[in-house]
């Protein structure tokens, strides 16, 4: 990233598409021209003097001239930006941090935990091959992807589980690169079923409350191996999952 | 002053393109803004703070926003005063405007230290002092609520460098009119009225706090009245001028502080939502005063 | 505490039937809530200030509003102790609540001399013990940023009266620990936390205050976070519970601080908007906690 | 004032009257069957949290089942309330404060300044016999009363000059009570041109900064004859013109 530019996007369409879910579509050019699969923005989800700060939310997919995002609908930010009709302008930052790490010609494992496979779907559009394992809660948590596998909790989507059980040593093997985005512990569920010979395939979208969103405030640090952090908004989201000291970010929460 | 207040400022004998600097912590050093071309309308940077060791910073959760402002417990994070040396500073050398480099510590002579290695560098102006942070080797409370403490830690920072100085000064405790005196006496060239207010956030539902040091930093726009008042106290005080810092996210806040006696106005917060705040905040003030 | 906490509260060996007090100032003295029929809800009144002598009060104007908060510049102004005790504690012995009498004064031994005539009267259980209001007779700072004065007055009213008393601190200056240790050491049977914070307001066109004495109360319910965090350092440091006051203005704002370590939540500002804001705090915490 | 009460009032009608003057009728009885012509209300601009007073209002005239309010938009509050729809649910605490004191059968001299005449029609409906003096800057600030005699600064509207040239020793004399509202200024140069002997015929609708409204805060201070303060919302807002310390009031500004 060497320039970073703040638009005015327009709402194109916004739609409930689960239970609390909600699917927004904005016009623009600026970010759709230059945005990568993993990257975020940072929403305005008001033009009055609250909320302070902004709220990330990964690129779910390009549209023609613009992005949709996918969004759970958990507090007074993201409220705001459910209540946001065709025409509405909103302030949006980016494409922010560093997606996926993609090889070209690269075959992926993406395994995604509920609203986490938010995303998946500009990943899916841009490489080749793609095996998709999905795991949530219930069918309310399911969202509309291309072709998947999928598990949920209570069985009333897929198979009955969690989504490790879904995990081969067949896929694990097969694929070039490994994708895991999902609730933290989720996450760690699925880095500890895969065999250590795997793991430097895996690759970790990580969440992290967020300032700036661009790299100057120091507030979204993820703990890294070795000791330290490592900035969620600018080095990540995405990190290497032998990158990340799992046992630190596990104690921080969210 | 006059009204309405003019927008480009002599400050420390020289010219700065604008009044609004960029606060401690919420613009890195300054090089990274320059990479975003995002400096414009910035009269100075003022740095993340410095400590004479690299410090990891405290453990995440280090924001938590409320309603109506933000927790920060960031901790200081920096890589240490020779790092900033030898692989910062040759690069925020090329920024467009002035830089401060803010500077903390945990025993009172820990700042002049910080300073003494940061003269071989002139990729600076001057210094901010940021004496808000706890004097861990005199018991932990923050330096700048002991006037005494502060004139010590001013005397210090005099004695290592020629360059101007302003002490940055805490809100919660002590007696601030009496601090800003102190650090004038010691050789502070202003004053920065003032740090983060203590602040806290508990989940009802199970008395716990999710920044793990419980009390944090918070900002927040209605913050303002605390500022403007402090800046008005301090500088009908003090014969040194005024920065402030804390509450700005508009225009108007900006010729507020002005008006209450600030020479240059922080802003920081409003950066994080912002990125190319201060230009709008000259924007608007332009707007407001028809200049 | 346990979680969720209970609504009906122990304070004082006493059973209130709600945690929430009506903070000074905000409530006159109760008795005109008794006829307006606004005291549901109602833990607790507590008087507007009462000092030895009637106060005219501040020139006007006395409030003004600020985009996120209210600066408020009444000036103590009451009838007097006597026009108290005579004309005002006998109507609002009707009250069905407990009553708890501000006291302030320009001296230390004010304090003590009002609580004196009060304690001629059965209206109201016990006292409220305004320190912030400025030591006129030794140099004008704020009574309660000095732990030695604050250890005096609070001596001086145990001396007088039997009856509990709290002492409400300021936030603007010295330490709150250890005014609140100097308070309890004198005999204070609880600590108020806080009174408001000093905040200004200035016209930038001509550099003016409205309010006249320029420094004003400021409340907002963006200083929750502050509040919290003292309430919590208090609690924490004190044997005796701690009374909190700021910021409150909704159910949530209630538990958390609850939680922080509070026994009884005040509430003003919001008050002033909402006069059945006591019954519609309680309502919200019934439905959050589901209780 | 024995009992208040707080209304979820639903806005029937919004319309602009005057540039950047605002009508506003609201549905509800409660309020509208026990109001008094001078009395005001409270309004809550918005549901949330800022501002964190609500702004006072006269009552400018009844409805059928309800009460129409005219308004300057001139900060946060008032452009708030101007954006008010037709089925809005508003916070309403009213009727509050004292209005006219209203004799049986008398003959009324009112004496409006711009906005400050909104009120005057709520009192022309009430009594029997009215006379009507209005002056204002310019014919947008001319509010649509009945008949009544006005005059403008710049002659826009009526004749040209302030209102006091309107006042006579004919009108005064034949007026059981003398009504006025307006700015302080106004209100100073009205109450100076009233000979001594006129003087305690005449009423004083007062404005101040409010807190609460009902009289609990003591912010709202009127300075009164022989030192003191009286209390605008409560006492107040109209006085008679002797109870008023012209001089200290003058002197507070608003
Ligand atoms: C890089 C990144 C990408 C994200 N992409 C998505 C996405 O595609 N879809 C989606 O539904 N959510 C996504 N999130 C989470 C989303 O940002 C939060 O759910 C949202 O900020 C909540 O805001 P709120 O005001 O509604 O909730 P609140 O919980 O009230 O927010 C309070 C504060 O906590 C922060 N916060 C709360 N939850 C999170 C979280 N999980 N991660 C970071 N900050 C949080 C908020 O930003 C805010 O500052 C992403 C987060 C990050 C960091
Ligand atoms: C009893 C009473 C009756 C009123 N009736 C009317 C009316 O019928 N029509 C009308 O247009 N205006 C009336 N006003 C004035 C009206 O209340 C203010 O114009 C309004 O509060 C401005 O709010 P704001 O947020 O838009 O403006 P701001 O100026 O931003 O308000 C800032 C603060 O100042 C206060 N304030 C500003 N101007 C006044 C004022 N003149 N009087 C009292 N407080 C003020 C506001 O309430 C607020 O607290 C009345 C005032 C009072 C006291
Ligand atoms: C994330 C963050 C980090 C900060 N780090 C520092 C710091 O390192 N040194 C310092 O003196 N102040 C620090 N501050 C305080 C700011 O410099 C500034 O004084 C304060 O935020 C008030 O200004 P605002 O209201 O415009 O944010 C920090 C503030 C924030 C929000
Ligand atoms: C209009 C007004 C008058 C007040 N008068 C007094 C007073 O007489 N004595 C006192 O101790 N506190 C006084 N206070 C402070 C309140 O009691 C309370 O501590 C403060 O407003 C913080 O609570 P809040 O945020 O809920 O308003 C006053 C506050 C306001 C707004
Ligand atoms: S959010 Fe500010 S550095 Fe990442
Ligand atoms: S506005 Fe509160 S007493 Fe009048």
């Amino acid at each position: 990233m060497s320039v970073i530019r703040d638009f005015d996007c327009v709402v194109k369409h916004s739609e409930q598409v689960l239970p609390g879910v909600v699917k927004i579509v904005f016009d623009c050019a600026g970010i759709a021209s230059v945005a990568l699969p993993g990257q975020f923005v940072q929403i305005e989800p008001s033009p009055g003097a609250f909320p302070v700060t902004r709220r990330p939310i990964t690129i779910n997919r390009l549209t023609e001239n613009g992005f949709e995002l996918l969004f759970d609908v958990i507090g007074p930010g993201t409220e705001l930006m459910a209540r946001m009709k065709p025409g509405d302008e909103v302030r949006i930052l980016g494409p922010l941090g560093c997606g996926w790490t993609v090889e070209p010609g690269s075959s992926w494992l993406l395994i995604g935990g509920g609203l986490g496979a938010a995303g998946f779907q500009f990943l899916m559009d841009t490489v080749d091959s793609t095996t998709v394992l999905i795991g949530a809660s219930d069918s309310d948590r399911v969202i509309p992807l291309g072709a998947c596998h999928v598990v949920t909790e209570d069985g009333s989507a897929g198979g009955r589980g969690l989504v490790t059980a879904l995990i081969s040593e067949e896929l694990l093997a097969g694929a070039d690169s490994i994708a895991v985005c999902g609730p933290v512990a989720m996450m760690e569920a699925v880095w500890s079923t895969i065999p250590e010979k795997y793991r430097d395939k895996v690759q970790i979208s990580t969440e992290s409350r967020m300032g700036c969103g661009w790299g100057v405030c120091d507030g979204c640090s993820i703990p890294v191996s070795g000791g330290g952090y490592k900035k969620c908004c600018k080095e990540g989201p995405v990190f290497s999952g032998i990158e990340i000291d799992w046992k630190r970010w596990k104690e921080a929460g969210l | 002053m006059s009204f309405p207040p003019a927008i480009p400022r002599e400050f420390w004998g020289h010219n700065f393109d604008s009044p609004v600097m960029l606060a401690s912590g919420t613009a890195g050093f300054g090089e990274e803004l320059l990479d975003l071309q995002c400096l414009s309308g910035v009269g100075a940077v003022v740095s993340k703070a410095v400590t004479f060791e690299p410090r990891a910073g405290n453990p995440p959760p280090r924001l938590l926003e409320t309603p109506f402002g933000l927790l920060n417990s960031i901790g200081l994070a920096n890589p240490g005063v020779y790092h900033v040396l030898k692989h910062i500073l040759p690069v925020a050398a090329g920024l467009p405007c002035p830089l401060l480099i803010n500077v903390a510590g945990e025993s009172v002579d820990e700042f002049a230290d910080v300073v003494r290695v940061l003269e071989g560098s002139s990729a600076h102006m001057g210094y901010e002092i940021n004496v808000s942070c706890p004097n861990v080797a005199e018991g932990g409370a923050a330096f700048g609520v002991d006037p005494q403490v502060v004139l010590r830690v001013a005397q210090g920072v005099s004695r290592v460098t020629d360059r101007p100085f302003s002490v940055k000064l805490t809100p919660n405790g002590g007696d601030m009119v009496q601090s800003a005196e102190a650090a004038v006496e010691g050789g502070a060239s202003a004053i920065t009225v003032c740090n983060t207010f203590l602040g806290m956030h508990i989940n009802w539902q199970d008395g716990k706090s999710v920044i793990k040091r419980k009390v944090a930093g918070y900002t927040s726009p209605a913050l303002l009245p605390l500022v403007v008042a402090k800046v008005w106290q301090v500088s009908n005080a003090v014969s040194v001028p005024v920065i402030s810092s804390g509450g700005v996210s508009r225009g108007d806040d900006v010729l507020q502080l002005l008006a209450a006696g600030a020479q240059m106005v922080q802003v920081g917060t409003r950066l994080m939502r912002r990125p190319f705040a201060a230009a709008e905040l000259i924007d608007e003030m332009k707007k407001l005063t028809g200049e």
